[in-house]
């Protein structure tokens, strides 16, 4: 039954990464690409999450948490480019 | 000892005479030295005589056979003689030629230079050592020919001698290694008596053409000949010294030495005689037509040269015998000659014949001389330069092998001579009588005796040779000749009157030839006009060396048109090649035996979403901004694919990695244009579209062909060793700080090394950043938004938290200083995103220089730290501590060396991205300046 | 152990981060511990050469992990002699450096010292991925001293020089990957054993791996068609810069020499001898594309770049021949090489500031300041460059031509190695007197041109500046005075090198050489 | 809760203790004490970075916000979020700016509405006004705004005032 | 145990499902600011509830409690509300709002 | 897997190796960033494709991937970081000195 769950969370998350590439690809703006860079980025991290419990290893828990933080800086980073241009000013 | 000092001796002591300004100290020095030089000589004139030869040697290079020994035949004696003699009287004439302003004492320099290369090439036992001196030779002449260096002809004169002869000293090198080699020893006693294994090999040809090419530009013999005139550009002293006894003459002096061995074979004389005849009769005619009385003695002296080198063409031992009489004969007058050609010209101020004229009635004494001279040149009873002409002609009517044709030699020899009559009572009539010459340069008149002196010595001595052949010169060349020919030599009388034979018709016809031939001059200038063009190699070297440069040019333009792109496709291209080369032809299966792994859906589509987002990468890449989001995607999925492949501390990295490049790139890009313009032509897209996907299609390949064969690994080592020997379960981690520590010391060395060459890029460099977005909107005035510093000032303590657990788990589970290092760098960023440089950089009091060194040095000190006790560098050592109520953990040397990795990460991470982010922001600039002029005034205060 | 052995590379790294943590302090520490520094190497490197010399290879194990686990340096007497040229000529670089070279710009005694780092780890390491690593340690401080100073012309040959040598890390990496995807070691003592046994249906594989390497190799030593990049960015850096890269190019020879005769040496049964058919042929097309870029350049520096060219193109041919004497001779030949045209670059340098526009432009220009002293020593390095009497070019090109003399290709070595003299001749010939000679103004009636004093405002050299260059140049005279012996070194190094199987059992013990042999060989 | 000369920073001291237990996902008592030096150490070198204190007046209120009315919230906003999403017809949507005026000028209390209001139901707040007076929220489908602004200031903006003033 | 079994389940799919729905409102929905909304809550909530699932997963099935993932959700509800913001605020700087029909009052 | 592995290197490596081709040195940065991730993937892959045997020692484990090509893919990926921040850094110097962004240091657009 785990991993029936499993399945369908795996098969949900790498239908909603699609999506996500769709918008990244599709834009039309550049908000639009970063958007969907940042979703992909946290959609990753689930499947980090489900990884962990797939291989029943709790190795991967940093990769995730690290993802997260990666993916925060880096959305602020592309946004402030847009707006200032400037990041480190 | 005394040998080697005889040509050592002004080579070592050469710079003397530049020691002093005086020009009477500088000739006084000079002639000192060659005196010495003499006298050494002399004391072995005793045992030459006796027809032995002295030799000493020592071993110096045995790797290429290069022994310093050296030996004094009677034949180098005599040339020895010749050089040191005539050198003497040129060091008195050159004392009263070389005007004030020129550098004396460099001139006496460069002589003795060249005296003592000449003396080693006469003197060497050793081939290898005479090709040494040989080729210093050419360097000494060059500087000498070259001594009035403002005057183009005589830089073009001195780069062509150079070129020419130096360029035939490298064939020389080649032919004689062959010869010495087919001889087994570079001895030249060994080699002279080897005639018969010389003459039986395969590549005596290849190694006599070698060596004759050598000899040959080096006596300018045709088609060489014509650097010898322009040569002529030297101080008269020179031309005086280089053309009469010395430099020209180690040409024939080496066919002479070699003749024993490299003569009596068809070929031999099918080149040498050939050539020597053309020289002599087409440098003779060239004669004739020189205004300049120093162009009318060069090009005689190339027709002696040929003249001599026709003697030794024709192989007899007479031949040989006049060669070697008549390279005395001709040293004697020529020497001469030249001095008085310069005295003329020193006198009157010109060399031109067509000015001079009627000197008589102001240098009768100087014409006298010069009368002399000529006569010996043109070879007139009684005078040195008939005895050998005459034995000359005499040589030419022997049987040769031209079989039916030998009449063509002696003719030729009849037809020079007649033309060195004729120039030769040129020389004389143009220059002394017919009507005295007004408007001359200068007033003329007698020189000063002293300058006059040698030309009188040398005059006396022709004269006298000329009377008494058997006693003045006779044991000398016997002594020479024999040296070369041994048992061959022929027991010769030299005499003045052989009786009426067909050698002396010649002689005569040759003497009243010539004067027909002068009477009727002008007609010949005429017919010679078409020549005056033609006839002057010059013209023709130029043109293969300007069309050398030339066409040199042409081709590294074609190759390197300075595009990086054609390099890097080049470079690409090249290994592309490389790469497949062994495939060609290789019949082994290309796939191996193991079987492919299956794939699940996720990954599949994962690798999809890895490809179209790469190809993205590449079809959005000049809206640059676009392209940077792309590659982003690409390094999540990396990073994803190596959690998915059991590599999560590559994902650590890489994602974080990955943050920081992006930001890097959004920060250049600030600076950059925004977008790349559409500039490569459609066959450059498609030539580079060719090479990508070779390239990447031939790394698919590689990979297929690795991943489907099995291999046995040193890992399994690592795994077994990992937790006993290095104290922590993370096998990669145990291998970056221990296993494999020093590459992990060289990757943070080459961290520190990207922080200080990109500050010394960045230091005193701005550039001005666009004031607009891409859609032309002005930027945001909120440089700094609220709730981004509310949110990022509370995150800083929680992500250290974080990064000090990451780095201490390192050792046994993912993470390490680097990811830690990277975390800490990211989180300061983050703090310069939100609150601006003029914010954060002085709440970080610290020079990040400092930081990322202090890093190295930590490393570098836990490594020496193994030395203490007694281990190699970066010995780990760890233990487990027992600590009350805390209980047990590690303690691993490991983990300082992963303190220096972190440290060094953070500290250049942050170098890099301040400095970056500062150099188009005045305040910011300011800021870091005070930062660390706090730093230096707190250093001042203690 | 010795520890001796990592010391030319733990001083100049620790003594780099030194002078980093000392960043705002005053120039003149900076260039004091650099000198100190480069000098301790020196006589370390030199007492290490005598070792070598004399005794057997050396290995440093280091974080005490065995070969073929961990990495080890090894000190043979190839690298040995490849060091001590290497600090020898770095420390009377920097000697010439501090003389104002080094204030143009931030960081570069941090940056030489690291260098000198890299050079010499890439020179002592075992381990070919160790190898990657001080690969890199070198080039990017090459790159900061290639940049060093700035300018438009610098900034772009550098360029040139950063992106394709990028590319070639690349490349390296793809190359490693294939060979320790199918050998599983890295240690390339280990690898050529592995190699030895491995099967004949990985052949092609593993030699595409060892060609793709000689690629990146290529690129480093400078062979056709990858020395495009070498002209400008040799020609338009800073003099002690260019000086010291006369030994950069000499790495990739190096490189070439120990993984090909170590790894790929006739022992290495499927893949043994892969680079013979290459290496030689472009070589010699190398050693004419150089030759012809020496008559072509219109710049003495330009011109010296392309002699180093050459230089590599002659060492490469000799060496391509793979046989014990020709690498002796390449031995002898290569410290020759490499000093001497260090020495020109300097002396370029000099000449470039007494001048008035033209700098080291090939037109004439008003008389050099110091024309006695510089005129002196520009004869004694074209002279031993050309390789004439009776400096050190000439003994060595004797020893290269008659090593080679054996080989089917000689015909082709001997006159291409003699047309390039020739070449050499010409061009340095043509340098000289345009240099010195032919001084303003342009017409030939020369006098009052000749008379007329250098203009005011030249810049002299103290002996700061020539003794430096002095003592490059005096090393000409000695190799060849010493000529024997080092001929004799020649052959001792070419003993080792040439008989890889002393080189492993150092390495890997005798059982090693035993499992090398039972695989077939030699 | 006021900071003494050794303990900078108390809330982040105990807030890091509790992170780095969770980190470690245990309650070992070495890793209490290494949790406790870290807390105390790593606020000193943040210090100059956060030398504000967030003051939390009322606690019992700050509870009950966070763990109540916010979480409820969430679950609510992203089931509506859900449902607008997914529903066929999305045309019906009505998005719209709406600019609510802030009573309150504490940029902490400013910053955590913004983010309450972007977690909470249908609005993402987008900008705030140079002047700190106005916060612009966007909402994904607001059919009557005056009562969207009222209620955003009644349930979070007045709670939010409340707790982070004393 | 069971039970925890069909907790997890629970907590994957609905994680799954709220993670998916934020992606469709991003592909689905017109504008820009109405995307925003989705990732923003849909995501972070559906990835908390992943985490969760894990959390419950590993206390039961590993020796001890395991509740660090928490911490993914902690950070994931501070930091998305500000790349909302940020990114929103983006938007506006390129006028993305005044192209489209969005009142402002 | 390994099929799908290598075609997903191979076009990464001929986008990296096209871009680098490109004349303008962001382009090539870009190219070259690219290719430093295909090149570490390729050094991961030398010790082969190993699902969940994360090289981490665990008392009831018995396989392992091979963890020296990680160990070197790590020191890859930080020298690949390091050798991007300074050629990002030297483009920006170039176009300052230069004037052009163009690899050449060209101004027109031609090529
Ligand atoms: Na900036
Ligand atoms: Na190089």
């Amino acid at each position: 039954m785990l991993n029936i769950a499993l399945i369908i969370a795996f098969a949900l998350m790498t239908i909603a990464q699609l999506l996500n590439l769709y918008r990244l690809f599709k834009g039309p703006s550049l908000p639009d690409r970063i958007l969907a860079l940042d979703t992909m980025y946290i959609n990753a991290l689930a499947l980090f999450v489900l990884l962990g419990i797939f291989f029943d290893t709790t190795i991967y828990f940093e990769a995730a948490l690290l993802i997260a933080v990666m993916g925060f800086i880096s959305t602020v980073a592309t946004s402030k480019y847009l707006m200032r241009g400037d990041i480190v000013e | 000892m005394n040998l080697a000092l005889i040509p050592l001796l002004p080579l070592l002591t050469a710079f003397i005479p530049s020691l002093f300004r005086n020009r009477n100290l500088n000739a006084i020095t000079a002639a000192a030295i060659a005196g010495t030089s003499m006298l050494l000589l002399l004391s072995q004139a005793p045992a030459v005589f006796n027809g032995q030869i002295p030799l000493s040697s020592w071993s110096w290079i045995p790797a290429i056979d290069l022994n310093l020994s050296f030996r004094v035949s009677g034949f180098g004696f005599m040339f020895a003689f010749l050089i040191l003699g005539i050198g003497l009287l040129i060091v008195l004439y050159a004392r009263y030629y070389i005007a004030e302003q020129d550098p004396m004492g460099r001139f006496y320099t460069y002589l003795l230079l060249f005296m003592g290369s000449m003396l080693g090439i006469v003197l060497s036992e050793n081939l290898i050592l005479l090709m040494m001196f040989w080729e210093l030779t050419s360097i000494s002449s060059f500087l000498l020919i070259g001594f009035w260096n403002y005057r183009s002809d005589a830089r073009e004169g001195a780069r062509m001698a150079l070129v020419i002869t130096g360029g035939g000293g490298l064939a020389m090198i080649a032919g004689f290694i062959l010869l010495g080699n087919i001889v087994g020893s570079f001895e030249l006693t060994t080699i002279l008596a080897a005639k018969e294994t010389v003459h039986a090999h395969h590549l005596y040809p290849l190694t006599l053409i070698l060596i004759l090419l050598g000899a040959f530009t080096k006596s300018a013999q045709f088609p060489f000949q014509f650097w010898l005139p322009h040569a002529m550009a030297a101080p008269t002293p020179v031309s005086a010294y280089l053309h009469s006894a010395t430099m020209v003459k180690a040409g024939v002096f080496l066919l002479a030495l070699l003749f024993p061995v490299l003569s009596g074979s068809a070929l031999w004389f099918f080149i040498v005689t050939p050539i020597g005849l053309i020289t002599l009769m087409f440098a003779a005619y060239m004669a004739m037509f020189k205004d300049d009385l120093k162009g009318l003695l060069a090009y005689s002296t190339v027709s002696h040269l040929g003249l001599i080198t026709l003697l030794l063409g024709l192989g007899s031992p007479l031949a040989a015998f006049t060669a070697v009489f008549h390279i005395l004969n001709h040293a004697t007058f020529k020497a001469g000659l030249f001095m008085l050609a310069g005295i003329i010209d020193h006198e009157t101020g010109t060399r031109d014949m067509k000015r001079l004229s009627g000197l008589w009635q102001y240098m009768p004494i100087t014409g006298t001389l010069t009368m002399l001279g000529c006569a010996a040149m043109a070879g007139v009873p009684l005078f040195n330069g008939f005895l050998s002409k005459e034995m000359f002609l005499a040589e030419t009517l022997g049987p040769n092998l031209f079989g039916s044709l030998s009449w063509i030699v002696p003719l030729g020899a009849t037809l020079a001579a007649i033309f060195a009559v004729a120039y030769s009572i040129r020389m004389v009539h143009d220059v002394f009588f017919k009507e005295p010459a007004a408007n001359l340069p200068k007033k003329p008149h007698e020189p000063p005796h002293g300058m006059r002196l040698p030309a009188e010595i040398l005059m006396a001595l022709c004269v006298l040779v000329g009377l008494f052949p058997m006693t003045m010169a006779a044991p000398m060349v016997n002594v020479a000749a024999g040296s070369i020919l041994g048992a061959a030599t022929p027991d010769y009388h030299i005499a003045i009157w052989h009786g009426l034979n067909m050698a002396l018709a010649l002689s005569v016809i040759a003497l009243i030839g010539g004067s027909v031939f002068y009477l009727q001059r002008l007609r010949l200038f005429d017919s010679h006009l078409w020549c005056s063009r033609y006839c002057d190699g010059k013209m023709t070297f130029e043109a293969i060396v300007s069309g050398l440069v030339h066409g040199g040019r042409k081709t590294t333009r074609l190759m390197e048109n300075g595009s990086l792109q054609r390099y890097i496709a080049l470079l690409i291209g090249a290994v592309v090649v490389l790469g497949a080369s062994p495939f060609i032809g290789s019949d082994a299966p290309f796939i191996g035996p193991l079987a492919l792994s299956g794939v699940d859906p996720v990954t599949l589509i994962m690798g999809l979403v890895l490809i179209f987002s790469t190809v993205a990468t590449a079809i959005h890449h000049r809206n640059r901004i676009v392209a940077i989001i792309m590659l982003g995607t690409v390094g999540l999925i990396v990073s994803l694919a190596f959690i998915r492949f059991s590599a999560p501390d590559l994902a650590l990295t890489q994602i974080s990695v990955e943050v920081v490049t992006i930001i890097l790139l959004m920060m250049a890009l600030h600076l950059l244009p925004r977008t790349t313009p559409a500039e490569s032509s459609r066959g450059r897209r498609w030539r580079d579209i060719i090479l990508s996907v070779a390239a990447g299609g031939g790394c698919t390949a590689l990979m297929m062909g690795v991943l489907t064969r099995p291999y046995d690994t040193i890992a399994g080592y690592f795994l077994e060793n990992s937790k006993p020997g290095g104290g922590g379960t993370n096998v990669v981690n145990v291998i970056l700080v221990d296993f494999r520590g020093f590459d992990t010391l060289g990757e943070i060395t080459v961290l520190v090394i990207a922080g200080l060459a990109i500050y010394a890029l960045l230091h005193n460099f701005e550039l001005k950043a666009p004031q607009t977005d891409a859609l032309g909107h002005p930027w945001t005035e909120d440089r700094f938004p609220m709730i981004l510093a509310q949110i990022t000032r509370p995150l800083m303590p929680l992500a250290l938290l974080f990064a000090v657990y990451i780095f201490l788990r390192g050792h046994n589970e993912p993470g390490g200083g680097f990811i830690a290092g990277l975390i800490v760098a990211s989180v300061l960023i983050l703090q310069y995103i939100a609150n601006g440089i003029v914010w954060t950089r002085p709440r970080l009091n610290v020079d990040n220089h400092i930081i990322m060194a202090w890093g190295l040095v930590i490393a570098v000190l836990t490594g020496v730290g193994s030395w203490i006790v007694g281990y190699p560098f970066l010995t780990s050592s760890f233990t487990y501590l027992q600590w009350p109520l805390v209980g047990k953990f590690e303690v691993a040397s490991a983990i300082a060396f992963d303190l220096g990795v972190f440290l060094a990460v953070v500290g250049s991470v942050m170098l890099v991205l301040v400095k970056l982010g500062s150099i188009n922001s005045v305040d910011a600039q300011r800021v870091s300046t005070s930062v660390q002029k706090e730093k230096k005034d707190k250093e001042g205060a203690h | 152990m010795n520890h001796l052995i990592v010391a030319p590379l733990l001083l100049p790294l620790l003594m780099g981060a030194i002078i980093v943590i000392g960043v705002n302090r005053s120039i003149t520490l900076h260039r004091t511990l650099g000198l100190i520094s480069s000098a301790l190497i020196t006589l370390i490197t030199a007492v290490l050469l005598y070792q070598a010399i004399n005794g057997p290879i050396q290995m440093y194990v280091l974080g005490d992990w065995n070969p073929p686990f961990g990495i080890i340096m090894v000190l043979d007497r190839l690298s040995a002699m490849m060091i001590f040229i290497t600090s020898l000529l770095a420390f009377l670089c920097l000697l010439y450096a501090i003389k104002g070279t080094d204030e143009q710009g931030k960081n570069f005694h941090a940056l030489f010292q690291f260098q000198l780092l890299g050079i010499n780890g890439a020179f002592l390491t075992g381990d070919i991925f160790n190898l990657f690593v001080f690969f890199e340690v070198m080039l990017l401080s090459s790159y900061g001293l290639v940049l060093h100073g700035g300018g438009a012309r610098r900034t772009k040959a550098g360029m040139h020089y950063v992106m394709l040598n990028l590319v070639g890390s690349s490349i390296f990496l793809v190359g490693v990957g294939v060979l320790y995807g199918l050998l599983g070691s890295l240690n390339m003592a280990d690898m050529a054993v592995r190699l030895a046994h491995a099967p004949a249906e990985n052949a092609a594989l593993l030699q595409a791996g060892g060609l793709i390497l000689f690629g990146v190799f290529a690129l480093k030593a400078a062979l056709l068609p990858l020395y495009f990049w070498l002209p400008n960015a040799y020609g338009f850096t800073s003099a002690p810069v260019a000086a010291l890269f006369a030994v950069m190019t000499k790495v990739g020879v190096y490189v070439i020499l120990r993984v090909y005769t170590l790894i790929f040496g006739d022992h290495a049964g499927v893949a043994a001898n892969v680079l013979a058919p290459w290496l030689l042929p472009i070589a010699l097309v190398t050693l004419v594309a150089g030759s012809i870029g020496v008559v072509a350049s219109r710049d003495l520096r330009r011109t010296i770049a392309y002699m180093v060219v050459v230089s590599v193109g002659t060492l490469l041919a000799v060496i391509g021949t793979f046989t014990a004497d020709a690498i002796a001779a390449a031995i002898v030949y290569l410290p020759h090489t490499t000093f001497m045209t260090a020495a020109m670059f300097l002396i370029a340098d000099m000449l470039r500031q007494q001048r008035l526009d033209s700098g080291s432009e090939l037109t004439p220009d008003r008389p050099v300041g110091q024309e006695r002293v510089l005129g002196l020593l520009f004869l004694g390095a074209a002279v031993a460059i050309a390789g004439l009497p009776p400096l050190s070019g000439f003994t060595a090109k004797l020893m290269m031509l008659m090593g080679v003399q054996s080989h089917a290709a000689a015909p082709w070595i001997w006159s291409l190695i003699l047309l390039g003299g020739l070449v050499g001749l010409i061009a340095l010939g043509r340098a000289g007197s345009v240099i010195f000679w032919k001084t303003v103004p342009l017409d030939d009636t020369g006098l009052e041109a000749f008379s007329k004093k250098p203009h005011a405002n030249i810049p002299r050299f103290g002996s700061a500046c020539l003794v430096p260059v002095l003592m490059l140049l005096a090393i000409s005279p000695l190799l060849v005075l010493f000529g024997g012996p080092l001929s004799d070194f020649g052959y001792a190094v070419a003993a080792q090198v040439s008989q890889p199987v002393h080189y492993i059992e150092a390495v890997l013990g005798s059982d090693a050489v035993a499992a090398l042999l039972s695989a077939g060989g030699r | 809760m006021p900071g003494n000369r050794w303990i900078l920073h108390p809330l982040m001291t105990i807030a890091l203790i509790i992170l780095w237990l969770l980190l470690n996902n245990s309650l070992s008592f070495g890793h209490l004490m290494l949790g406790i030096l870290l807390g105390i150490a790593i606020p000193w070198f943040t210090n100059r970075f956060w030398p504000e204190r967030p003051r939390i007046c009322k606690r019992r209120k700050f509870i009950r916000f966070f763990f109540v009315t916010f979480l409820y919230d969430v679950i609510v906003a992203n089931i509506n979020v859900v449902r607008l999403i997914l529903q066929p017809d999305i045309g019906k949507l009505q998005p719209k700016f709406i600019r609510i005026p802030l009573d309150t000028d504490d940029p902490l209390v400013i910053s955590i509405l913004a983010n309450v209001i972007s977690m909470t139901p249908g609005t993402v707040s987008s900008e705030i006004t140079d002047d700190n007076k106005t916060l612009i929220v966007h909402g994904l489908n607001v059919p009557d705004e005056q009562a969207a602004i009222d209620e955003i200031k009644a349930r979070y903006e007045a709670a939010l005032k409340e707790i982070f003033t004393c | 145990m069971i039970i925890i079994e069909i907790l997890v389940s629970f907590f994957l799919v609905l994680g799954a499902f709220f993670a998916l729905a934020g992606s469709i409102g991003l592909f689905r929905l017109r504008d820009f600011f109405a995307r925003l909304h989705g990732p923003t809550k849909a995501t972070t909530l559906g990835v908390g509830s992943l985490a969760i699932a894990s959390a419950i997963y590993f206390t039961f099935h590993k020796e001890g409690i395991s509740l660090h993932e928490v911490l993914i959700t902690l950070f994931l509800f501070i930091t998305a509300p500000v790349s909302a913001h940020f990114l929103a605020k983006a938007a506006r700087h390129q006028r993305l709002h005044e192209s489209k029909k969005h009142p402002e009052s | 897997m390994e099929l799908l592995f290598s075609t997903c290197l191979g076009v990464m490596i001929s986008c990296g190796v096209y871009l680098m081709l490109r004349g303008r040195t962001f382009p090539v940065i870009l190219g070259l960033t690219l290719l430093g991730y295909a090149v570490n993937m390729f050094l991961f892959v030398s010790g082969r494709l190993q699902t969940n045997l994360p090289a981490v020692i665990a008392p009831d484990r018995l396989q392992y991937t091979d963890p020296l090509p990680q160990a070197l893919v790590l020191t890859a990926i930080v020298i690949g970081f390091a050798m991007v921040a300074f050629v990002v850094v030297l483009a920006l110097r170039a176009s300052g000195e230069l004037g052009s962004d163009h690899v050449d240091g060209r101004k027109e657009n031609k090529s």
